[in-house]
């Protein structure tokens, strides 16, 4: 089943195109690993995908809603953690999960909210507030809400940056899980080789438009 | 450590002048609400004086000393002159919105109005908007020693500010539309003078007392916040 | 997703933010108080006219921290890029302006009934018997500031220069309200029986419905644009 | 590093980021214009009061523009950490000051000059005669607006809810700025003889020097402590 | 000659003790890099020695000026890059080395600024508003002004964070020029390859505190 389905996808900032006609599908259960040098559009494109941004050309399709005519629809499918972090700096660990997560409808007990945030390490800062909490902290905080929400279409914009090598062993395991339970995940990143122990397919953005590279030649592919 | 002596001698006088603030206060309430006859216009209102002249004189000393602790910071940098400064200010607030609230109540009876726009009103209750935004500054800086350095470039600031606020705003009123009633219409009777000099010593001495154990708290605070602090990072590493 | 539900939940987090910094509340109360503060040095006329004064003195005190309050409404949202999770969450988006418009009300409701009293000591007013009339005209005058200000506040903060954009779009719009405040309290202050002065509360009150409405079906276009 | 080329660097970058954006000027000249016109709303009593409320209308209007301008002051260099180049360069820091002040001078003295025609026409004053007075009054009470602003400016902008806290520390302490621009504003506006209203330009005079040399010297705990 | 040295240096921020004692000395021409989990106090340390946090105790001495004291001094000799890009958005990249060389009271030709941009490969945008440079042109911008302050003391929080592979390369190329002259690097990094290339010296700061290791054993040392 196709969880996302982007069509000869062009953006153009106001003076400037950084996409050109970029398709991209994605099945259920895969992960894709996006990469490209700086100014690429990766970003750009990730936003796209999570409805932040319409893109001026091309289509967009979420399990089946269109990504901007039922984007309202589509976003019950997404969950995306991009470079902000989403966090209120005046509420608690737990606070700002339920607030977020409320937001889609679900109020979890607060035995699963603790859950989700032993199982990213978390568990002792959970009510602290998240002004306190550093930078990993906080993408952790993101990760915990990602499991409680569920998607079927998890979209990943630079997932291990400001992390530490645990807390990067903690994020692939739990990508793998996500993709274990049938959903799909797509992640823009810099790092070869920790990409490449989740990734299933792969494409490098260059020169605006997407190549596909078979994950197995991450490690020599020249970018 | 200048801090710790300082603290010391804070301890070691504190009861003192606590007592002595408290005897003073005593005798002079005794004095002025039951020996002293009542007031030939104003009748029994007039007691009011015996705490709203002193509370305003006290608020003018909380902010001298709020200065004067601000240069010393800025010069040595001593953390607890900060806690000083800090303390000074927040009984500053106290003592000078005491001396506008029975300055209201007074001013009810005797001028029919809770306010008017006399120029020590107004630069009082301006003395006691830079006090507030001084303790709130406080609180919105997250850094220790920035929040100290700040406190004291404001302190400074407002007080070399509020004589000139003090000028403009008697000669705004005085020149324009002269008061037909003034605070120093009333001569103090001599019956008077006893009892209010007792108490202005007896809130005086109550200001030092409270600046010493206000002190004090906000040192400990400080260090057990930094002993927490430490201690929260220890364990976790 | 219940519609009211999602309204519910911007209200709790926005005052449990409020409640835990007790930043707006106290700062937006002082800075009212400042404000009438330099009105009484800028216009130390004789209180015969003081007293004429009394209303506009009132409202601008008003709309000046209201523009201060509200503007940062949105200002917090962008600060970890929170807004960007209100355009994604899957929730129609006039219920997240509600949430704000609600949120506002609350706050600048609140910090107006702490300075009515003031008002009343400063200015030696006597408006007690009054006081219902007043708290309609603050109501409804507040109702439309803030359905202004929580529209504005989204439109401006993705914009540049929006510390200086925001009161740019809100004042010439909220003219109609100034007046109305100005005038109906005017009225009721001067004890004029309500015929006298009942068309500019209408006039409030047409001025809250139209806005808040259509402030309402165009957030979309707002927040997810 | 001398002294003067650290102002000249200051100010030639605040100009050129200026010209280059145009962001404050016009935006601070329309919110003037707004202020008036909401004033014109909120007061809006008989002529001869308007005429005798003017120059406290002017000073409001030009002081809470002031506010809105001088805030952003410091709040553009905090936009890449700028704030922390100005503090890590091996310069006095009582030039940095001196500069950010001159910038904010010439800004707020270039939206006034565009604003004072304006108020002849809209308020149909004739004030030709009296504009030498006018012009020193007006750069006195900008330079101590400004000097004032300047520091509150780089000391609220490293706080948390500067927004806010700004007004809030500057308004209180600027009260002498506001009385002696109004006053003698007025006493320049009636035809009074100088005798009359000179002290007034005396106190503002005196306030600028003690305020920015003492701001000049405690700049340093500000930006770099 | 010593040109950094940081004895025992602690720094408290309020409520939490980030740094416990780290000594660190820095001969001339020496590279030292700087490694650590998330939140372990690297960039406190750098900006300790770039003079924009005091140290709660402690002393750090910069080509024998005291870093507290003669703190104005000591600037003259230091050039921090950090994560913040220190540059104007409405001024041209230009413009923008012109201010902060003036700043350390300096004036370079414009041939010399083009030379310094063509050197780190941003030529071509010299006259752009540096709104529009993408990160990691800001990045390069910031290079650029290193060139031409010719510090003593150079001190990088991350520089590899958000470049490009080339550009990464450039930033190595110009460490090793700097090296070269006299100057002393200090650089902090989460990517040991890279900074294998150029590091004389590392450092892991953990527990608050910085344990010396050799350069050598980089790639097996436990983190
Ligand atoms: C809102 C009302 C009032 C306020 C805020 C107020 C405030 C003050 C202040 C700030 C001072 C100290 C001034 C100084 O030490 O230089 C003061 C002193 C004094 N007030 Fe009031 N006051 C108020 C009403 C009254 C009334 C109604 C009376 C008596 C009719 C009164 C009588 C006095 C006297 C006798 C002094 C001492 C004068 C002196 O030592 O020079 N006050 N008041
Ligand atoms: N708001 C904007 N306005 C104009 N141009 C923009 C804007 N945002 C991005 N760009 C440009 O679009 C291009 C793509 O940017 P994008 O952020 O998608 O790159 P990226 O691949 O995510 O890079 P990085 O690896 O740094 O994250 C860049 O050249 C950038 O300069
Ligand atoms: N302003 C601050 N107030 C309180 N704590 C802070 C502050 N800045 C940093 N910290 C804490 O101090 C510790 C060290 O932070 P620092 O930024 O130096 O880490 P780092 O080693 O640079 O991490 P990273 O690898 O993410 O850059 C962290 O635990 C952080 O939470
Ligand atoms: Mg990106
Ligand atoms: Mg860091």
């Amino acid at each position: 089943m196709v969880s996302l389905c982007g069509i000869k996808i062009s953006h153009t900032y106001r003076f400037f195109k950084a996409l050109k006609e970029v398709s991209l599908e994605l099945q259920k259960g895969e992960c894709y690993a996006l990469f490209g040098p700086n100014g690429a559009g990766k970003t750009t494109l990730m936003k796209i995908f999570a409805t932040l941004l319409q893109p001026t050309s091309g289509t967009v399709t979420i399990m089946g809603r269109d990504g901007v005519q039922d984007r309202e629809e589509a976003r019950r499918f997404l969950f995306f953690i991009g470079h902000g972090s989403f966090l209120y700096d005046d509420l608690t660990a737990i606070e700002n999960i339920e607030f977020a997560i409320g937001l889609r409808g679900w109020l979890p007990t607060l035995g699963e909210i603790k859950m989700a945030l032993d199982r990213v390490g978390i568990g002792p800062y959970a009510s602290q507030k998240s002004r306190t909490l550093s930078t990993g902290m906080q993408k952790r905080l993101a990760l915990a809400k990602a499991i409680l929400a569920e998607p079927n279409l998890l979209l990943l914009d630079e997932p291990y940056a400001s992390l530490d090598e645990k807390g990067i062993a903690i994020m692939n395991e739990l990508i793998c899980d996500f993709l274990k339970k049938g959903a799909s995940v797509l992640l823009s990143s810099h790092d070869r080789a920790k990409t490449a122990e989740v990734a299933t397919h792969a494409g490098i953005l260059h020169n605006k438009g997407l190549r596909e590279i078979p994950v197995t030649e991450l490690a020599h592919a020249l970018f | 450590m200048v801090s710790q002596r300082l603290i010391g001698t804070l301890r070691k006088w504190e009861g003192g002048v606590g007592i002595l603030a408290g005897l003073f206060i005593f005798t002079g309430l005794y004095l002025g609400l039951v020996v002293s006859p009542p007031d030939y216009y104003q009748g029994e209102v007039v007691r009011i004086i015996y705490v709203h002249v002193p509370f305003a004189k006290v608020s003018l000393l909380s902010y001298t000393t709020l200065f004067l602790g601000s240069c010393a910071y800025l010069w040595k940098k001593d953390p607890i002159v900060d806690n000083l400064c800090h303390a000074a200010a927040g009984i500053g607030v106290f003592f000078t919105s005491g001396a506008l609230i029975t300055g209201s109540i007074w001013a009810k009876p005797t001028w029919n109005t809770w306010w008017t726009w006399d120029p020590r009103l107004v630069s009082f209750a301006i003395l006691l908007l830079i006090l507030i935004g001084y303790l709130m500054l406080r609180t919105f800086v997250d850094d220790k020693r920035k929040e100290a350095a700040y406190a004291a470039v404001l302190a400074i600031i407002g007080f070399v500010d509020l004589p000139i606020v003090y000028f403009s705003v008697e000669w705004w009123r005085t020149l324009h539309q002269p008061m037909s009633i003034s605070t120093r219409g009333i001569s103090i009777a001599p019956g008077m003078l006893t009892p209010l000099a007792f108490m202005a010593i007896g809130i005086s001495l109550l200001f030092f007392y409270m600046l010493m154990v206000r002190t004090q708290m906000l040192y400990l605070q400080h260090l057990l916040e930094a002993k927490r602090g430490g201690l929260l990072s220890e364990e976790e590493g | 997703m219940p519609f009211f539900d999602v309204i519910k939940w911007i209200v709790w987090k926005d005052i449990l933010s409020e409640i835990r910094s007790r930043e707006s509340i106290s700062s937006l109360f002082f800075f009212a108080l400042n404000v009438i503060l330099i009105f009484s040095f800028s216009f130390s006329v004789d209180r015969d006219v003081t007293l004429a004064l009394m209303p506009g003195l009132i409202w601008v005190a008003f709309g000046f921290t209201s523009i201060l309050g509200l503007g940062k409404s949105f200002l917090s949202e962008t600060h970890n890029d929170c807004i960007g999770y209100l355009q994604m969450a899957p929730v129609p988006k006039g219920a997240i302006y509600l949430g704000k418009l609600a949120g506002n009300l609350l706050l600048m409701l609140f910090v107006e009934m702490i300075l009515y009293p003031l008002f009343m000591i400063f200015f030696n007013l006597d408006i007690l018997v009054k006081l219902p009339t007043l708290l309609i005209i603050s109501l409804l005058a507040t109702i439309g500031l803030s359905a202004l200000g929580t529209l504005f506040s989204a439109l401006t903060v993705q914009t540049r220069a929006r510390e200086v954009m925001f009161p740019l779009l809100l004042l010439p719009l909220s003219v109609p309200v100034f007046i109305g405040a100005v005038e109906s309290t005017q009225g009721a202050l001067s004890g004029d029986p309500y015929s006298f002065y009942g068309h500019w509360i209408a006039l409030l009150f047409v001025f809250d419905m139209i806005l808040t409405i259509a402030s309402f079906w165009m957030f979309e276009f707002i927040l997810d644009y």
